[in-house]
Order: structure tokens, then sequence, then C-alpha cells
């Protein structure tokens, strides 16, 4: 099948600047490959139901490749079904479904590691002891246990020198995240002498929350890529960030459904990871970049987009 | 056409002579009536903007769209019925999202952990559904407390109740009966979910149209003193609406996990808010009167299926995937002018006719 | 003196009052820190900006409507004062200033289109909601604007006379303005009438029309203040701004016993409600209350606040005679 | 007779389904007080809604010192000068009684203050000249309906208008209040005050008015006519079309029979003591008092609306404890026709059919509970029509009826409802003469077939017509009971004797 015929959607689960850039990857990918269409398509609202209208919607418009960041890893599942069942390859890019699951395979961040990896940052710069807070996203989203769960099991590895305190979570609003990490840390904030977020607008306000207060002496480690925390970080008052690669994700995910759909097959015996969610796990990369990495991020996120492309179609695909 | 003038009515002098007349009412006036009202108008609506999209967009039509916009709909009006039920006692359930969502998970633990066959674990949900619906309305109507600030507290103490004893986790072993059926197409078009919101509509239909309780409800809604002077017992009537809401959103729920193949807590957002909006949307579109006392629950299943007609259409039209929400929102009022004036020009043509 | 105290217990704002003061008091002396300066500036800066949203939807509820447009206005003149900072670079006050008209001519546009259909606010606003959200993402692409001015971020964090931060300043503003308006002003008079029997107010010659116009744009105005000050607070543009309103805005002037049929609102009862909620979210946030048991125990602190308000007004009726 | 003030030409209005008015003319003259007639639905307060711009009027012309003129609302109306009461209550609730009498004058700057001090000294004023003892500052939610509508007329009066139109002003006054504002009216008319009044006692027209417009079916029966030479059953022929009929019924005395509703020593929350009363099968006992007297407020404690404290009510020889409206009804039959129809007889955005069966829907349930209109319209239509109620069809929503139309409907709902006693309170508000016959023939029926029927009543012919026995109730208690012999000149002496007697003594 010629490539011009796929049609790819990127569909993340609600408007949010973490996909911004799967707008630009779509678009790179439809020069770089000739695909037919490589579109962002974005649902109006964080909800299930309005994802799954969208992602139907689409394939009667005549989509055939899907990138879905899945509105929920269990849920999206039956709709992602109807999807593979009606001749089109879904990706899960960003975020996982759960098995079992006709998706391809998970293009993303390991959310779980990602946490556990921010976390070990974040004890390494508190001298490995203190008490930590970890304030995190959506109390629905499954990812949101993997996280606690994933900060929880950093702490525990240091026999009890650190210990997760407290966790704030329903917090993806910015008014919610305002109120509440503002007053945790008036209460709190010398009982702490560590943050780690989880989720992009709590990073943001933590990150706001502690220039104001001044207070260099608490280390935090953010999540993801926005321009607050990012100046946070370079003076001074944030540790460093977990980044992902959405560019990487939504450019790399193209291509792989293009030749998925030119009769390429996944290889069983491909080297998968296995994650909380899935046993098919690609890692999109992602890295921790503390206040000498910032300025370059772009650059060291295209570096590991470059790496993992490079041999992408070999290690995963089994072409004819 | 002449509708009956007041003089037609004049009774005798006489007083005990009481003269057989035939009904008081008139074929024209109901005629009337059907025309100028919300339900026709909704008709109306729903076939104009079908056909600009199955003009103008090759997708609109085909059975695949068909087949999910009728189960989208299908849920959006069960979601609406619950809502309207609360809404004729002139009050709000605030909570049908997460009763919705409660009810969900309690079916996913009957089935998946308890094992129960799959009518046990059906009537289960809706008896969650019952139950937390009444704890509603006995709260509602032993306080005094106007519904909307009881519904909002429960809303959170249910949802809260729900992930705290389930950690957010989903329960995904339900009967495969259950997925197929949210999956099976009738005649390739239909979805049997909407089968379902039908014949529930229709129940409630009779419910309104046929029974004591049902005008009971809507006596209450509209004025409880009056209702009250008269015999009605308001208390309980309002602990049966809010029972009845909390087994409709069970039912919506249940539809939902069909649809989904598997129960999960984030089915109905944080605290089940989302469901909120088509469970108000629909009962007023059709013209269910907020302050209560008067229904239509064909009005109900119009608007919501409107509202998901036009939704659907929208993103077929491709309009730029960040303006979808302006080209609803004006879309929506474009639609209720154009009803408004309507009803205008028949309400000036009723008064010619009179 | 028995009149002056009985006239005390049956005003909206005491039951709320004595929640705030033992709610204070319970909390204060179990943890401390609740009363820190610190705490204290977090909490005027929530009531600050909540009270503005929640005065937003209540006076709509005085004319015997709803406004469910009031989060997408806020978003919408957030983002278009941040952008303007950003792109135009509009400075703060001119910026803030613009953004004031568009939530003004936003309220107006559904005021307008309200008085002059007849169709009820209830779906005049959620449509208008929809268009007001959709510009907002159509603008943005939902992408933050991050070019707020120093000077803006000052006004929003900095504090004056020990731990009051100047955003209560326009707080404050309206809080007086409101109760001006609606105790004192011909307009405000006009407002409670319309809500309190619209055709009873008609007949006596108020313009039904021209007040719902005027309490839209104030609304619309109030939603836009709300959004700039959060701004303010926030330090930059988030379109998501709003998004969550719609509930809190309703459950101040409710549990500050506002009728929602319309007619009576209380403003002092609104601003309680707003501290009372701003109140159970701090105190499950300092007791470390588990996160999955968050919802549960905010739902219980809603129903004892309100229940406890509802007892005494149940004692004030019994007093009276009426049971 | 001086210029016409304000004058009606050819007037014609319709509403869906019904023709309110049809070529209807008025002319009303300076310093007159002109009576507008007819029977319930004959178009009267249609049209005086026409005039002050509530109603757009569908032909015809409206001259105001023979100026054309057209009202597009209220608002222009009042700006020209013409000041109305309504016969449906338009207050708001909340506001203060003063607030509400001033409500107009607010004035239409938007931003300017309002100043409290000033309004309720001004409200005082007009309070005072109406001799209505309420402060101006509670809200009028908490006024009895006699009470409101005298604010109602004091709102109207504070305009100090050239016209005023008082649509039914006298429907829920005591003679006493009557008395009051008759006074105030006929000295408005002395300044050069044009004045329509509208009314069913037939006695006030009389007394007051110089003028007479009558309706019929919205037509002009009669227009501006002299009241000079015109006797009462001339009105009446000009109404109804043939003259009255008054009932000479014979005099009853029910005291032998079995006692159905006893209270003893019945004291209230709200003030009641001592009350005791006894209520015969069969029997039409009379409940008359003054405005205040707490006759309404008596009768909601014994349906348990108000707290009772002491004392013992019994209902058929047993002690009842009736704690709602429900039980009452299907415990112990008892039913209650409210003096408010707005707020507690009626159900106004539902139809005629719904509000008239919503006593019997539960004993006409039938089988598997289904309950159709046709089974409500079977046993609801005869009394409808029996009172004559004029509506376009039984579906039609009872806040589109006329005023007496729709205080017939909370009637027949209870005479519908077959209860074997009846609190009846204020039943012919608002109703015409000829409604109020039939009316006072069903009730006489219902009588008759063993109904005990407690009757309240301000209005004294009404009272004496009805009536076997009278309990006459002054500051919530009973200060005695006579049997009536139907004789009004007597009767009424000895019941203002009773009321003020003592007092006097
Ligand atoms: N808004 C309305 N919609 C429909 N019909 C109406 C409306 N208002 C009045 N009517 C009808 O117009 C006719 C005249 O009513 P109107 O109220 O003028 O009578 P009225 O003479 O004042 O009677 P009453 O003595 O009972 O007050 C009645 O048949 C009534 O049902
Ligand atoms: N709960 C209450 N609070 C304050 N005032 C009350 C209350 N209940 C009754 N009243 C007042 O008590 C008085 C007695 O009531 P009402 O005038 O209805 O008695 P009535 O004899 O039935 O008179 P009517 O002739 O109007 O039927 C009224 O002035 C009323 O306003
Ligand atoms: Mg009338
Ligand atoms: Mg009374």
């Amino acid at each position: 099948i010629a490539a011009e015929s796929t049609k790819v959607a990127l569909v993340p689960g609600g408007p949010h600047p973490y996909f911004a850039a799967w707008e630009k990857a779509g678009q790179d990918a439809m020069k770089d490959f000739k695909l037919g269409a490589a579109d962002y398509r974005i649902p109006q609202k964080w909800e299930l139901s309005q994802q799954n209208e969208l992602l139907e919607s689409l394939l009667s418009q005549g989509y055939n490749a899907f990138l879905v960041f899945p509105g929920d890893p269990v849920g999206s599942n039956s709709t992602v079904a109807e999807l593979t069942e009606n001749g089109a390859p879904v990706i899960a890019t960003a975020g996982c479904l759960k098995e079992p699951t006709t998706a391809l395979f998970c293009l993303g961040t390991d959310t779980g590691n990602s946490a556990y990896l921010g976390t070990k940052e974040l004890i390494k710069a508190m001298g490995g002891k203190g008490r930590i807070a970890h304030f995190s996203g959506f109390l629905v989203d499954p990812n949101t246990q993997l996280r606690i769960d994933a900060v929880e099991k950093a702490a525990k590895e240091t026999n009890g020198a650190v210990k997760v305190v407290q966790v704030i979570t329903d917090i993806d609003a910015p008014e919610p995240a305002e109120e509440k990490i503002n007053a945790y840390l008036a209460a709190h904030a010398n009982e702490v002498d560590g943050i780690i977020t989880t989720a992009w607008i709590p990073a943001v306000v933590a990150s706001n929350a502690l220039r104001k207060i001044g207070d260099k002496r608490i280390q935090m480690v953010g999540i993801d890529h926005d321009e607050v925390v990012l100046k946070a970080i370079k003076d001074g008052f944030v540790h460093g960030t977990m980044l992902q690669n959405p560019y990487g994700q939504g450019y790399i995910g193209s291509f792989a459904l293009d030749k998925i759909r030119s009769g390429c097959k996944v290889k069983p015996d491909a080297p998968f990871k296995t994650i909380a969610l899935t046993n098919r796990f690609i890692d999109s990369g992602t890295v921790f970049a503390g206040k000498d990495a910032v300025d370059n991020y772009v650059a060291s996120m295209q570096a590991i987009t470059k790496e993992i492309f490079a041999n992408f179609a070999s290690t995963y695909l089994s072409c004819p | 056409m002449a509708s009956p003038t007041p003089t037609e009515l004049d009774p005798s002098s006489e007083l005990d002579a009481v003269a057989d007349r035939g009904p008081l009412l008139s074929r024209e006036s109901q005629t009337l009536r059907f025309l100028l009202s919300n339900e026709f108008g909704l008709i109306v609506l729903i076939a104009i903007f079908a056909g600009v999209f199955s003009l103008f967009t090759p997708g609109f039509t085909s059975p695949f769209n068909q087949f999910t916009l009728g189960r989208t709909m299908a849920i959006d009006i069960m979601i609406g019925f619950s809502m309207m039920v609360v809404i004729v006692t002139g009050g709000l359930n605030l909570s049908v999202g997460a009763i919705g969502v409660c009810a969900a998970i309690g079916f996913g633990w009957l089935v998946e952990t308890l094992g129960l066959p799959l009518p046990m674990a059906l009537l289960g949900a809706l008896a969650l559904g019952a139950t937390l619906g009444t704890v509603n309305g006995i709260l509602i109507v032993r306080s005094g407390l106007h519904s909307f600030i009881i519904t909002l507290a429960t809303m959170s103490i249910f949802f809260g109740v729900m992930v705290f004893l389930t950690h957010a986790e989903a329960f995904r072993i339900i009967p495969p009966e259950m997925s197929a059926f949210g999956k099976m197409r009738i005649l390739s078009y239909v979805s049997p979910l909407l089968l379902i919101s039908i014949a529930v509509g229709v129940l409630l239909t009779c419910l309104y149209r046929l029974t004591p309780l049902g005008r009971e409800m809507l006596a209450a809604g509209a004025k409880a003193a009056a209702a009250e002077l008269s015999g009605v017992r308001i208390g309980r009537t309002f602990v049966i609406c809010h029972s009845l809401s909390g087994v409709l959103a069970a039912i919506a729920a249940t539809m939902v996990v069909a649809r989904n193949g598997a129960a999960i807590p984030s089915m109905a957002g944080g605290l089940g808010q989302d469901w909120l909006l088509p469970a108000v949307l629909g009962p007023v579109l059709g013209g269910t009167l907020l302050t209560g006392g008067r229904v239509s629950v064909f009005g109900t299943f119009l608007g919501s299926a409107f509202v998901t007609t036009l939704t659907n259409g929208l993103l077929q039209f491709r309009v730029g995937e960040f303006w979808l929400q302006t080209w609803l929102g004006g879309l929506l009022l474009l639609a209720v002018l154009i009803d408004l004036a309507r009803r205008r020009y028949l309400a000036r043509g009723g008064r010619r006719m009179a | 003196m028995s009149a002056a105290l009985s006239r005390v217990l049956q005003a909206d704002w005491f039951g709320p009052l004595a929640i705030v003061i033992v709610a204070t008091l319970v909390i204060g002396s179990i943890e401390p820190s609740f009363l820190s300066s610190f705490n204290i500036q977090i909490l005027l800066l929530a009531v600050a900006v909540n009270c503005v949203i929640a005065f937003s939807q209540m006076i709509i509820i005085a004319v015997g409507q709803m406004n469910l447009s009031v989060g997408a206005i806020g978003g919408l003149a957030a983002i278009s004062f941040a952008g303007m900072m950003q792109v135009w670079g509009l400075p703060g006050p001119l910026a803030a200033l613009a953004a004031l008209a568009i939530g003004a001519a936003a309220g107006l546009f559904n005021g307008a289109l309200i008085a002059a259909t007849g169709i009820s606010a209830f779906v005049v606003t959620l449509a208008s909601l929809s268009v007001f959200k959709g510009i907002n993402l159509g603008i943005t692409r939902a992408q933050p604007f991050y070019g707020v001015p120093e000077s803006v971020k000052a006004f929003g964090n900095t504090t004056f006379l020990g731990p009051i931060p100047w955003l209560v300043l326009p707080a404050i503003l309206v809080v007086v303005a409101i109760m001006h308006l609606l105790n004192r002003q011909v307009l405000g008079r006009h407002i409670l009438a319309v809500g309190g029997n619209q055709s009873a107010a008609e007949l006596s010659g108020i313009s039904v029309a021209r007040t719902v116009v005027w309490t839209h744009a104030i609304s619309g105005t109030l939603a836009a203040l709300a959004g700039i000050m959060f701004v303010a607070r926030l330090q930059l543009g988030q379109p998501s701004i709003g998004d969550d309103w719609l509930i809190p805005s309703f459950a101040a002037p409710v549990i500050g016993g506002a009728v929602l049929a319309g007619g009576h609102v209380s403003v002092s009862g609104t601003l309680l409600g707003v501290v009372i909620v701003a109140i159970i979210t701090q105190a499950l946030v300092i007791f470390r209350i588990d996160p999955f048991f968050v919802q549960v125990v905010l739902g219980f602190l809603i129903l004892w606040a309100v229940g406890i308000n509802r007892l005494r007004e149940i004692r004030v009726e019994r007093v009276l005679g009426r049971i | 007779m001086t210029a016409p003030v304000l004058e009606a030409r050819g007037i014609s209005k319709s509403f869906p389904g019904v023709r309110a008015l049809q070529d209807v003319s008025m002319t009303l003259g300076r310093g007159s007080i002109h009576a507008l007639l007819g029977e319930n639905g004959a178009g009267k307060s249609t049209l005086i809604k026409v005039v002050t711009g509530v109603h757009q009027l569908d032909a015809g012309t409206l001259l105001l010192d023979g100026n054309s003129v057209h009202f597009a609302g209220p608002r222009e109306a009042i700006a020209a000068g013409i000041a109305v009461v309504h016969q449906e209550r338009n207050l708001i609730p909340r506001f203060s009684v003063g607030e509400n009498i001033l409500l107009e004058r607010l004035g239409d700057n938007l931003l300017r203050s309002v100043d409290h001090g000033a309004i309720h000294a001004e409200a005082k004023r007009w309070l005072d000249v109406l001799e209505l003892d309420v402060d101006s500052r509670i809200p009028v939610s908490r006024l009895n309906v006699a009470k409101m509508q005298l604010v109602e007329i004091a709102k109207a009066l504070s305009l100090r208008s050239r016209v005023l139109l008082l649509d039914e002003p006298t429907a829920s006054l005591t003679p006493h209040e009557t008395v009051v504002l008759f006074g105030l009216l006929r000295k408005l008319r002395d300044e050069g005050v044009s004045i329509v009044f509208v009314s069913h006692k037939l006695e006030e027209v009389q007394e007051i008015c110089d003028q007479v417009t009558v309706l019929r079916d919205g037509r002009n029966a009669c227009d501006s006519r002299s009241m000079a030479g015109l006797g009462r059953q001339d009105l009446v022929r000009l109404m109804i079309g043939r003259s009255e009929q008054i009932p000479n019924w014979s005099v009853r005395d029910r005291t032998t029979a079995e006692p159905v509703l006893e209270l003893y020593g019945i004291a209230t929350s709200i003030g009641h003591n001592g009350i005791d009363l006894t209520l015969h099968r069969g029997e039409i006992l009379g409940l008359y008092g003054l405005i205040g007297a707490g006759r309404t407020e008596l009768a909601k404690s014994i349906l348990g609306i108000y707290r009772i404290t002491s004392g013992e009510i019994r209902i058929g020889g047993q002690t009842a404890h009736i704690r709602s409206m429900a039980e009452a009804i299907h415990c112990y039959r008892l039913g209650y026709i409210s003096e408010d129809r707005k707020q507690e007889g009626l159900i106004l955005m539902h139809s005629v059919l719904e509000n008239a069966g919503m006593t019997v829907w539960r004993k006409l349930a039938g089988a598997f509970g289904v309950l159709t209109d046709r089974t409500i319209r079977a046993r609801v239509e005869p009394v409808i029509r029996q009172l004559d109620v004029r509506t376009p069809s039984l579906a039609q929503t009872v806040g589109n009826l006329s005023g007496g139309n729709q205080q017939k409907i909370s009637v027949a709902k209870w005479l519908a409802a077959e209860v074997s006693i009846l609190i009846v309170d204020e039943p012919s508000v608002g109703i015409d003469i000829k409604t109020k016959a039939y009316l006072h023939g069903l009730l006489r029926q219902l009588a008759d077939r063993g109904t005990a029927i407690l009757l309240i009543t301000s209005d004294m012919p009404e009272m004496i017509t009805l009536a076997d026995r009278i309990a006459v109730m002054d500051e919530y208690r009973v200060k005695g009971v006579i049997a009536n012999d139907r004789v009004y000149e007597g009767m009424s002496e000895r019941i203002m004797h009773l009321i003020h007697g003592q007092e006097a003594a």
C-alpha cells in the first residue's frame, strides 16, 4: 500500500500544552514519509467520552492509522479495539493502554519509571535523607496511582532515610493547584526537604510557589518542559525536571503506523520493555534535565529521537 | 378554523342541569399546541442539521457513524433522563455522575470479585443507584435544604468513597455478552443501547401521563405548598424522584460499561462531573422547566439527540480543531434562534386562527 | 435588645460566621501554623479570587437566572490579559482594562441575547460558554502565555501590612461595591425585584430587559476581574483557567443563603461561604488527609456547614411560631 | 359630563383560543368613579391590562386627553400618569412593605442611591392614609392576603396619578377596610382623579360609582352610562342578561346531628387560646371575624400546619392528631379550600384538568394504578360545568384564566373530592354574582348530603345566606356562637356586637 493512502490522526486526551509538539511532528512525518495526512486532532475537553466520539468520527472520515493518548488506560481499549477491527492500526502514545489491548504497542514515557527516576534525582539532591511531598494529577487516572507507588518505592529504597510525608492529588487545574500547594507550603514548608511533582500544572505552580517563598533549601524535581519550570531551574529554585519526548512520539509513531500499513509486522520477539500496564512498551525517552541541561533540552530530546528512530524499524518491525 | 369561544360553554341557567356536551378539548388547538411545542421544534432542527451534514460530509450517513451516533446518543439520553426526573421537582441532582460511577464500579465488583451472574449484577447495580438516590432524597427532604447543595456534598462523598475503596482501579473482567452488546449493530445502523433508551423513555412517559405518582411529582415540583394542601405527600414524592434518578443513572452507567467493556472510575471524569452537561442539556432543550413542574420525556430524548447530532456532524465537518467549541456554541445559539422564529411565526398564525 | 439579638440570629451571615469562627479556633488550636502569617496570606489570596468568582455568579442568582459561562468568560479575559501583554506588549493596567472590557462585552452579549429573545439564560450561557471557551482554545491552541510583566507578578504575589496580599484590594472593592449596589442602588434593587417576582417588577415599571442586560454585564466584568487576578496569582495565562469555576461559583452563594430561584442573595453570606470552602480546602491539606479520602471528608464538611446553618434557621422559625 | 381623560375606542384583543375583547369602548371622565362590571371572564382585567400596556391591543385606539397613545409596556403607562391595582397580587415578596409601595418611584436612574429612610417615611404616610397598621420595614411575604391587597392599593395611590384603575381592590377586604378605602376614593375623585373600579360586590358599586361600563363575553353590554337611575337588578340584567335569583333557604338546625369535628380548649403556637367549637354532620358552621382574627390560622392549625400546644381535636368522635394535609384527606376525609388560591390553592402553570383533579388522583387510579385523563375528566367535568368555568378547554393553563375562573377551579377541586368535612376559606373571592349563587347552591347541596362545612368568609351576606350557625372570632378567640335566623339586619348587628360589644362594655 502506498504511503499516500496512510492518513494518520494524532489524538491526545484533551487540550494540553504537552501535546503541542505532536502537531509539528505530524507535519514533519507527513513530509518526510510522504504520508497522505498526519493530522493533529484534539478532543475539546479532557473527557473520555469526547475522545471516543472524536476517534469514531475520525474513522468515519477516513483516517486509517491512529496515535492515541488513551483517555483512560482501561476504558479506551474498547474504542481502540473498534478502530483496529475496522482496519486502522493504533499505537498508544505518550500513555499506555492496559493489556490486553489491540493497540500495536505503547510508545511513551514509562510514567512510573519517570516518577521513580525523578524521585531518585530528588533524593540525591537532598543528600540522601529527608521528607518528600508529592504533588500529582487526577486521582481517577490510574497513572496517578502508579506514580504514587513509584515515588514511595524510591523512598523505601533509602531504608527510612527518606519519607514521603504528603501526597496531594487532583490538582491538574490551576485553581485547586494554587490553593492546595500554597496552603501546604504555608503550613508545612519547614517540615519538608523535597518536592516531587508528577504532573504538568502542579510542577508549574510548585515552581512559582518556591520562588515566591524564596526557599532554596527545599529541593524540587518537576516534570515536563513548561517555561516556568525551566526558568525556575535556571534560577536555582528547582533542582531539575523529568523531560518527556512528545515530538519523538509523534514523529516515530507516524512512521511506524505507515510501515505497519504497508505490510510490516511488529516483531513478536522485539525487545519491548515491561511496565505496570503493558509488556509491549517502547520508551520514547525520558531524561532528567538539571540546571546545566535546561538550555539545550531541545537538542537532547532531538538526539534521543534520532537515536530511537535510527534503528526503530530494524528493532521492532519485520517488513516484507 | 373555529376554536370554541367561551360562550359555547355557557351552561343552562338551571343549577342542576349538567348538559352532556362532549369533551372540552378541541382538536385544532391540539394540533397548534404540537406545532408550537419544543418537541416539534427539535424534530425540525434535527432534520435541518442532519440534512446539512449528510449533504456536505461523506462520513455522516455511513453505517458506522450512524451506529456510533446512536450509541452516544443513547447514553446521553439516559443521563438526561436521570437528571430530568429530579428537575421535575425544581431541584438538581449534581451527583448523577457520581452515582453512575458508583453503580458501574459496583457492577464491576459484583461480576468480577463476587462472580455473580450478569442479571443479578445488573440488578445489584440498579439497586445501588436507587439506594444512593434515596440517600440524596432523604437528606434533602429531612434537612429542607436545596438539592443543589446536598447533592454537591453527596457527589463528593459517593465518589470519594468509591475511589477510596477501589483506589481508582478498574474492573475489566466483565461478561463478554456485555461488551458484545455494546458493539452489537442491529441492521448495521442501530445500537441496541438506543432501544433501551427508547424503552425507558416510554416507561417514563407512562409514569407522568398515566399514574397518580407521576402527576403528584409534577404537582409537587410546580408548587409544593398547593400540592401539599391537596393531599400530596411532598416529602415522599421527592424522595421517590431522587431514587428514580439514581436508578436511571445506574442504567446509564451500565450502558457505559457495555460501551467501554470495563467499569472504570474515570468514566465520568473527576467526581462524575462530566455527566453534568449532557444531564442538564437534554432536559432543558427539551422543554423541561428548571423551576420544576413541567416535564417532557420525548423532549429530553430529542434534546439529547439534537446535541449529539450537532457534535457528531461538526466533528465530521472538520472545522479547525481548536475552534470546534466556538462552532458548537454558535450553532446551538443559531438553533434556538431558529426555534424562536418558528414559534413566533406559528403563534402569530395561531392568534389569527382564533 | 432581644429584638436586635433575634435580628442577628436571623441574618444570613450569622450561621456561616459562627462556622468560620469555630472552625478557625478548632483548626488553629490543633495546628498552630494555621494561624501563621504566611498561611493567613494564602487563605486571603484564595478568598480574594474565589469571592470575585462567587459574586459574578451571585449577582445572576439574584436576578433569578444562572450564568454557566462565568468560567469561560474568566478564562477568555485571563488569556486576553496575558496575551495582550505578551504579544502586543501592552502595559499591565491597560491590558487589564481591555480584559475587563472583554468580560463586560461577553456579559453584554449574554444579557442582550437573553433579554431580546426570551430564551432561558441557562441555554444562552451554555451556548456562549462553548463559544468563549472555543475562542480561548482557538487563540492559545492550549499553550499558556508566559509573558506576564514583573509588575503584574508582583501585584499577585506581594503583600502589605504584614500578611495582606495586594490582590485583596480589588476583592474588597468588589465586596463593597456589590453590597452598595444591592442594598442602596436603584439598579441593585431592580435586580432583586426582578429576581423576586419578575412579572410584578415589570408591572411596576421596571425594565426587566435592561436590568437583565446590566446584571449580565456586571457578571461578565466580575468574571473577567477574577480571571485577571488569577493571571497575577498564577503568573501566567493558562488557557485552562476557569474550567472548574462553575460548581464553586454556585456553592458559595448557596452556602451563604442565596435562594436559587432568585430575589434573595447575601453578600456577606457569600463571602463567608467562600471563606468556609477555603478553610475546608486548607484543613484537608494541613491535616494530611489521605488523598483517596479527601473527597469524602470534603463532602461531609459541606454537609456539616450547611446543616448547622439550617438548624439555626429552624430554631429561628420555631421561635417565630411557624412550625 | 366633563371632558374625557381616558378613552378606549373599539378595542379588540385575542389570546390563543379566546376572544377576550371585541370592539369594546369605555370613556373615563375627569373626577369620576367608573364601574367596570361583568361576569367572570367577561374581559374586565384584559381591558385594564390593555389600557396599561401589559397586553398589546389587536385593534382599536386609546386616547389620553384626546390624543392617541400607545403604551409598549407598563412603564410607559405609569409615565403617562396611569396607576393600577391589578387583580392578582404583584408584590416582591422579600422586599419590605415600604419599598414595595414605592417601587415605581425608585426611578429610572440606575446609578442613583436609594434613600431607605425617606422611603419608609413616605410609605408610612400611605399606610396611615389607609389606616393599615403594619411596620413598613417588614417583608410583604409576612402579610396575609388582605394586607397585601392594601399594600398594593397604597402602591398605586403613592403614584398620585390622574387615572387610577382598581381591579377588584376590595375582593379580600372586610367591610371596615372597604369603608376606609371608599372615603379615600371619594376624596381623590373630588380632587379630579379618574377612577375605574371593578368589583363583583354590587352594593359597593352602587355606593360609590357614578358611571358604569358593563362587559358581556368580551363586548360592551353598556358603554359609560351614568349610574343614576340604575338599580341593582338593572346592573345584573346588563351583566348576565337576566335578573338575579335570590335563594330563599329555610333555617336549618343541625346541632342534633352527630358531631364530626370537635375542638376542645385548643391553643396554638401562634396565639389561639381556649377555642371550643363543634361541627355537626350536614352543618354549615360559619366563622366570622375581622381581618387578623386568626380564622385562617385556626383552620391551618386543625390541619397540622401550625402547632397545637394544648387542647383536643376530635374527628368523628375519635381524638385526632393530624400531621399533614395528606393525612387529613386520606385518613380523616377532611378537605380545605385555601383563601390564597395563587400560593396554596392552584398550580398556575398546570392545566385546568390537572388542578381540578388533584385531590382525587389517588382515589381514581384503577387497576395497576393507571389513571387516564379520561377518568379524571369524567369526575371533574360536571363540577366545572356547574360552576360555569369559562375556559377554552380543560387543557388550558389555569394561570391564563380570569381571576374569578381561577377561584372556581380552586373550589371545584374540593367539591369533586367528596370529603366528609370541608373547611372553606373565603370561597367566593372574585366570583361573579351568578356563579356565587351556583356555588352557594352546591355548598348547600353538599351539606344536605351530609358533608360538614366550616365556612370562613368575610362576606357578611354570604355568611348569612349559607351558615346554620355563626361563630364569631376576634383576636384568636371565639367570642360566641349564634344560630343564624337568616335575617340580614338583625344578624349583622348581633355579630358586630359580639366583636365590639365586650370592648365597649
Ligand atoms: N394570558 C392569557 N392567555 C389566554 N387567555 C387569557 C389570558 N388572559 C385572559 N385570558 C382569557 O380572556 C378572557 C377574559 O379574561 P379577564 O381576565 O379579562 O376576565 P375578567 O372579566 O377580569 O374576569 P374575572 O371577573 O374573573 O376577573 C377569559 O376567558 C380568560 O380566560
Ligand atoms: N407566623 C406568623 N408570623 C407573623 N405574623 C403572623 C403569622 N401567622 C399569622 N400572622 C398574622 O396573624 C394575623 C391573623 O391572620 P389572618 O388575618 O389570616 O386571620 P383571619 O381571621 O383568617 O383573617 P382573614 O379575614 O384574612 O381570613 C395576620 O395579621 C397575619 O399576618
Ligand atoms: Mg379579572
Ligand atoms: Mg384568612
